[in-house]
């Protein structure tokens, strides 16, 4: 398959009869009204945004479409026709692809068999013809991104990789529609990159693409219009005339937004809370020192598969070093597994919410008790839990973090995405640990929740904890850290602080050992 | 999510929270329609205390090695060793107490500490060899298995089993009480308080929930796990004892079959109350289920072959009511 | 190394009567210089074809097939019978290419179910606990039935137990049974196709301190020797597995003798009533009966 | 993650990639060193092609119905139905050649019909009621036992069976290969390429992998899963019917027995090659450790309780080797 099969030839341009229209949809889960009333039209060759705060309804509203879960009200029209997508195979048919936000990759599979995941396949008498395919998946591929062979497993790749693969599969169906819920949230810049110009290739040749992203600057990049959910209704819709980044978040939030709060930096202690020297797992991480002092957040920035994610678990144990030693607080520092890690004063916010993060079925409040279990319980010999204080908990940790749930009961699984992160971060809130390491904190989070995050990693900052923050996305960094390490191929390739700390310098730095060859 | 709530009418959110209620109790109210139709049916026999007593008395160690085996599968592995670990206990209890003239309570004690070692093997060969549970405790069964023959060249140990040993089972307690239920109430008590009202009972629930994110949040996995397999190793061991009491012999493979009604009780209790999670309480309800259904067919009579129909069909239908429930509140 | 080999395929090497013909079998075949090679089925008919098949792999000397039935072993004796290797049963009936059997048990239900029904004086409820996938319990059945049908005023109801689980699936049919039978209405009495089940049984009619039933086995395992002794089961047949083994083994050599001049026959050796009245008698003569 | 590698030294990338090839092809080292060891013990009786020939043979029924299994674990979930349904299969199977006259190959035909219609039934009660596969697989297992002794009120189906129906396990192919062998070859050669080879296959891997992916690509979960079973139960049905050939009769419960074996077999399987996953090849290496360890054992002529002790051992040592490789591989 070549470019411009994947890609049909006919253009459409924006004043085309819609593809989609949705009228009035409304969807309960249990109690919870997730779309009270939503209408959005998607015209063919479009690019169209959809924006929303976490909860909004946005995922939702996309599964609909994509057949997996049925409205309860309202109407959707295909082409004219009134249609019930019945399931996803139907969507399929219809010519619909997703890159839903929880990712669909199959573990114990090759990276191309997971490209080929549903995808009908050629084949000789019967026989699946993997070579055949594997010619025309390996152009796509590499035009996404793709770097790891093709029938190599899945099992040692990144998230972002994980998402180029998803991304590759709805390429490799010709589809008339691609929706993406938040395809950048694991992406670093360069991938990101090379998606915009996939999207605005697809949009050129009469694909729809339907972009659901937190991240605003993109919306506004690469929209030609943008439909915002609040609370379970469509609010507003835009189009890219005319259209600002203020208008915007005003329309997100229901009210004004000062966005610029630039943490206030408390004067830095010289107290080197961990001492990390050249640590090493190849080939992954390769002698990485740095000193986290207290009171500190130290940010990491890189492009993906840089190693930040690895350096993060060998610090917390979760990984073994073959190589390198550490102190914390002035003591050798060496833990064997997570659970020594979290005794001598670590914690961790892993990348992966759903995988590594939370236990989905329980609810709220036992997710947030995880890290804090000896605090919870009541009794001498024998440890009882005390539901007064796991409720006071839970209580304060939902109103300190405005988590939006039904309540602490709700079973997490059920959260929206960004809600979900707001719940493995609460979880370290209580235990106050003297280091705390953050992979990307934000992911997936709302534009305001988004700076109430930050607001708190530079208060826990102040109250003398030592943060590590890890982050893809370069704009991030610059306004929450003191200091930033920037990784690549393993290494640590440059330190910026005070005046040279700026997005440019992160991604500039970014790319140093492609260009010298060799890390530092 | 269900292809049933495709066709035709849409529920009303009202009519899913009902539905999602029923999910829930759809077991426990099974458990009742089926003891309100056999007391229809057999009006002066079944629904008596004495029937419903002994039900439960015979019931007893069934639930105790089921209680057991929910720990070992909240923490998300398989223990397929119980049935031929607690066959050896009662080998080795009635042992300890003929040949070796050990008093009864040190004999419990040795053989109880034996069944936590059982699980304390268990437990090493899947978490430190990382061997999968199923291999790992169907090998460890087969060689006790061995073991139970070593130790008594397959013949059951009878002769001179002192009677104090058979009151272990056949006793009363106050009220009348049977023994046995004391003891059944006395663990599952237990069990049900370690795992729903202790802080290790949240570690517990934890890794059998997500083990990556629950090792993440600084839990020792792989203690924990030892600790399921080592408390369904204990529970064998207490029914081994109380079989071996109650047969008044220990004999090789008495106690083989409560494998699979173990597992009966504990896969059906997760259809009770909860979403498909395991549970003390539901394992309790599970095995209650199995005991009424066996016992209620019997009275009224039903012949042989539609006895296994109808087990078989409460099996389904109890959690298939429930299930059904659950997929339609939430489509 | 040269001794010739038994080769000993038994349906579950832990059950007390199997272990008791198994050291008769290896009394006898010390005697003779043979070697015994034992392997346990557990109960798998499968398992038992292909240890036979082994056997006849190895080139045994004689095979003896322990209760699986000759129904249940055609393809073992298919290869044992290429292989010129006799095959004797004990409890799996004369057929097929079969040289000899004894221990076929039918017959030993007879005594324990007439004493049954003259202590019922003719008339009450049964409780019987069969086994109809074995060859001998079916055999045994049988025997009961035309027994009973001379005694129109007996009500039986039969429940089928399951191996393994017979001593589980003994207890909850009593305690079913007793709860729709009341003591001091009629005569009562349970009936286990062998002991086991019965010892089962009697574990809820002790739970529930009930006296007024009277428990029959079959076997005369040292459990029910035992529980005859204190008053828990009435009555037993006590099969001499060990004088079977031992004969069986013994009578390998005129079978291996004769050669293909051997008529196939059965060789019983008689099964001795036990009661309360003769129990302490029986021990004083056969103590290896208890051990 | 082991904390074996905890200890001292460290290992270098090269002992690791070592590690991790010594993993992949541990249970079939395992297997091959079990053989030499047994043919050092036994070198008249162990190593001849007769006795290589006899183990296979006697080893392919196993072979039939854990092959079938792989597809049920494979697609996630189990099937506790099989060794029931098996022997079901074989009671009808025989009683429509002697009771009712049938065409051997037609009353085949018709079993193996219905082995798929049992798989029909387990796949419908899982995806559409969306109950546990343990209890419905259980409860329909449960179900057909009733259904056997309804059939044949318990006593085996003997008189009259015909000698070609015999032949037909007992038989020999081109070259003198039991015709066991030659079914057993084409059912695991067919469903190796099913799974390995055809987009069909990729779909059952995946809903197995990962059902929600599976799900959100388009891939109708409950048709594979429904597959899997239907499968499995005529896998079952090819089992029962070799099995009541051999036995030369039908007999109630005859390969119940069969369930524990296929699980391990498949289980042991999950170690050869893969890591940790469920395929056809690994099943068939699986059943062959356990049928080389039975047969060795016997004919070297263990006494009873080691043999039990040594099968456990094999079991855990095959699988443990390789889980520990791999675990130190990636520590
Ligand atoms: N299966 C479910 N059961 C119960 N509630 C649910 C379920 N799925 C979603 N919800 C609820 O529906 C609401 C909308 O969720 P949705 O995932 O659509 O939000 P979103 O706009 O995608 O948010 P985010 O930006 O965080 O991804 C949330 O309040 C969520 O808790
Ligand atoms: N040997 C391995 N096997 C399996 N997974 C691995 C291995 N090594 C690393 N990973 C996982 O791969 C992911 C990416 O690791 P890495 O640290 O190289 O990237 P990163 O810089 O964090 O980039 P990203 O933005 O993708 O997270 C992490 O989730 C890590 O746990
Ligand atoms: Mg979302
Ligand atoms: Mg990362």
């Amino acid at each position: 398959m070549t470019d411009t099969t994947i890609i049909s030839p006919m253009t459409g341009t924006p004043t085309a009869s819609p593809f989609i229209v949705a009228r009035h949809i409304a969807k309960a889960f249990g109690g919870a009204q997730a779309l009270k009333d939503v209408s959005i039209d998607l015209l063919p060759g479009e690019v169209h945004g959809l924006v929303g705060a976490n909860g909004a309804g946005k995922s939702t509203m996309i599964r609909i479409l994509a057949g997996l879960n049925h409205p309860d009200a309202g109407s959707i029209e295909i082409d004219g026709q009134t249609t019930n997508v019945a399931n996803a195979q139907a969507a399929a048919a219809m010519g619909m692809s997703f890159i839903h936000q929880e990712l669909a990759f199959v573990p114990g599979m090759t990276v191309l068999q997971n490209i080929m995941l549903g995808v009908p396949k050629p084949s000789r008498l019967g026989l699946t013809d993997w070579s055949a395919i594997a010619r025309e998946v390996a152009p796509i591929a590499k035009r996404v991104g793709i770097t790891a062979p093709l029938n190599a497993s899945v099992k040692g790749l990144s998230t972002a990789e994980n998402w180029l693969i998803n991304i590759c599969r709805a390429l490799v169906r010709k589809s008339r529609l691609i929706v993406m819920d938040e395809p950048t949230a694991s992406l670093s810049a360069s991938e990101s990159e090379k998606l915009f110009t996939i999207i605005r290739d697809l949009s050129r040749s009469g694909v729809t693409v339907l972009y659901v992203s937190h991240r605003l600057d993109e919306i506004l990049d690469l929209c030609d219009r943008v439909s915002v959910f609040r609370d379970g209704r469509s609010v507003d819709e835009f189009s890219r005339a005319g259209l600002t980044r203020q208008k915007l978040v005003e329309s997100i939030v229901g009210k004004g937004l000062d966005e610029t709060v630039k943490p206030v930096r408390a004067e830095m202690s010289r107290e080197v809370v961990l001492d990390v020297a050249d640590i090493s797992r190849l080939p992954r991480v390769k002698s990485v020192s740095f000193a986290l002092h207290r009171g500190e957040v130290l940010g990491i920035g890189g492009l993906v598969g840089a190693g930040r994610t690895e350096l993060a678990r060998l610090i917390y144990g979760a990984d073994r070093p073959d190589g390198g030693s550490m102190t914390l607080s002035g003591k050798a520092f060496r833990p064997k597994s997570p659970s020594a890690a979290v005794k001598a004063g670590l914690g961790l916010v892993p990348e992966e919410r759903r995988a590594e993060g939370l236990v989905l079925s329980k609810s709220v409040l036992f997710n947030l008790g995880l890290a804090n279990l000896d605090s919870l319980v009541s009794g001498k010999f024998v440890p009882l839990l005390s539901r007064k204080r796991q409720a006071h908990m839970a209580t304060e940790t939902i109103k300190a973090l405005a988590i939006k749930t039904q309540g602490m009961d709700q079973p997490v699984g059920r959260l929206s995405g960004g809600n979900q992160q707001k719940v493995v971060i609460g979880r370290w809130l209580r235990r106050e640990p003297d280091v705390l390491i953050l992979d990307e904190p934000t992911r997936g989070v709302d534009i305001g929740a988004r700076g109430e995050i930050h607001k708190l990693i530079r208060q826990l900052a102040q109250s003398g904890m030592a943060v590590l923050v890890i982050s893809s996305e370069p704009d991030e960094l610059p306004d929450l850290c003191d200091r930033v390490l920037v990784m690549a191929e393993g290494s640590v390739v440059r330190e910026l602080s005070g005046d040279k700390l700026s997005r440019n310098a992160i991604v500039e730095a970014s790319y140093e050992v492609t260009k010298q060859g060799v890390p530092a | 999510m269900s292809d049933i709530s495709v066709s035709g009418r849409r529920l009303t959110p009202q009519m899913k929270a009902g539905l999602g209620i029923f999910a829930r109790y759809a077991t426990i109210l099974g458990l009742f329609a089926m003891i309100l139709v056999f007391s229809l049916l057999s009006p002066k026999a079944f629904p008596t205390l004495g029937n419903f007593t002994n039900v439960l008395n015979q019931a007893s160690l069934a639930m105790i090695i089921a209680g057991g085996l929910t720990l070992a599968v909240i923490v998300g592995e398989l223990d397929l060793s119980i049935g031929f670990a607690a066959s050896l206990h009662g080998i080795i209890v009635t042992g300890l107490i003929v040949h070796d003239k050990l008093p009864i309570p040190v004999a419990v004690v040795i053989v109880v500490a034996l069944g936590a070692l059982i699980g304390l093997v268990n437990g090493f060969i899947v978490t430190k060899i990382k061997v999968n549970s199923v291999i790992a405790t169907l090998g460890v069964g087969t060689i006790l298995t061995g073991f139970a023959f070593a130790y008594s060249s397959g013949v059951p140990i009878v002769a001179g089993v002192p009677e104090a040993f058979l009151q272990l089972s056949l006793g009363r307690w106050l009220f009348g009480i049977p023994n046995n239920i004391v003891v059944m109430v006395v663990v599952l008590g237990a069990l049900w308080t370690l795992v729903e009202r202790t802080s290790l009972g949240q570690e517990i629930q934890a890794v059998g929930g997500n083990a990556a994110a629950a090792r993440l949040a600084g839990i020792d996995v792989d203690r924990i796990k030892i600790l399921g397999f080592v408390v369904s190793g204990m529970c064998a061991a207490l029914t081994g004892i109380l079989l071996a009491s109650r047969l008044g012999s220990g004999t090789a493979s008495a106690a083989d079959s409560y494998l699979l009604t173990a597992f009966a009780a504990v896969f059906l209790g997760s259809a009770t109350l909860r979403d498909g999670e395991f549970h003390v309480l539901g394992t309790f309800v599970g095995a209650l289920i199995i005991a009424f259904g066996f016992n209620g067919l019997n009275i009224f009579g039903a012949p042989t072959f539609s006895q296994y129909v109808f087990q078989g069909a409460i099996l389904i239908v109890a959690v298939g009511l429930s299930s059904l429930g659950r997929s339609l509140a939430e489509s | 190394q040269d001794k010739p080999l038994l080769g000993i395929v038994s349906i579950s090497a832990t059950e007390a009567n199997n272990v008791r013909y198994i050291q008769g079998a290896t009394k006898a075949a010390e005697e003779m210089g043979w070697q015994v090679n034992v392997v346990d089925a557990a109960g798998n008919a499968d398992q038992a074809n292909a240890a036979i098949q082994n056997f006849a792999q190895l080139g045994a000397g004689a095979i003896i097939d322990m209760v699986f039935p000759f129904s249940s072993i055609g393809a073992g004796l298919d290869a044992a019978g290429s292989a010129n290797i006799p095959v004797v049963t004990w409890g799996g009936g004369l057929g097929s290419t079969v040289a000899a059997t004894n221990g076929s048990g039918g017959p030993m239900a007879i005594p324990v179910v007439e004493t049954m029904v003259k202590q019922m004086d003719g008339k009450g409820s049964i409780l019987a606990l069969t086994y109809r996938t074995g060859e001998v319990c079916r055999n045994r059945e049988t025997q009961m039935d035309e027994i009973l049908a001379k005694y129109p005023d007996i009500t039986v109801t039969k429940n089928e137990v399951r191996i393994p689980g017979y001593f589980e699936d003994g207890a909850q049919y009593a305690n079913a049974w007793l709860a729709s039978h009341p003591a001091g209405n009629e005569n009562l009495a349970i009936w286990g196709c062998w002991d086991d089940p019965a010892i089962g049984a009697i574990g809820s009619l002790r739970a529930q301190d009930r006296s007024d039933v009277a428990v029959y086995g079959i076997n005369g395992n040292a459990q029910a020797l035992e529980n005859i002794k204190n008053g828990y089961m009435t009555a037993t047949a006590w099969q001499d597995s060990f004088t079977e083994g031992y004969n069986m083994v013994k009578m390998l050599e005129e079978i291996k003798a004769a050669g293909t001049g051997w008529t196939p026959k059965a060789a019983e050796v008689a099964a001795v009533l036990v009661t309360k009245d003769t129990v302490e008698a029986f021990i004083a003569e056969h103590p290896e009966a208890i051990q």
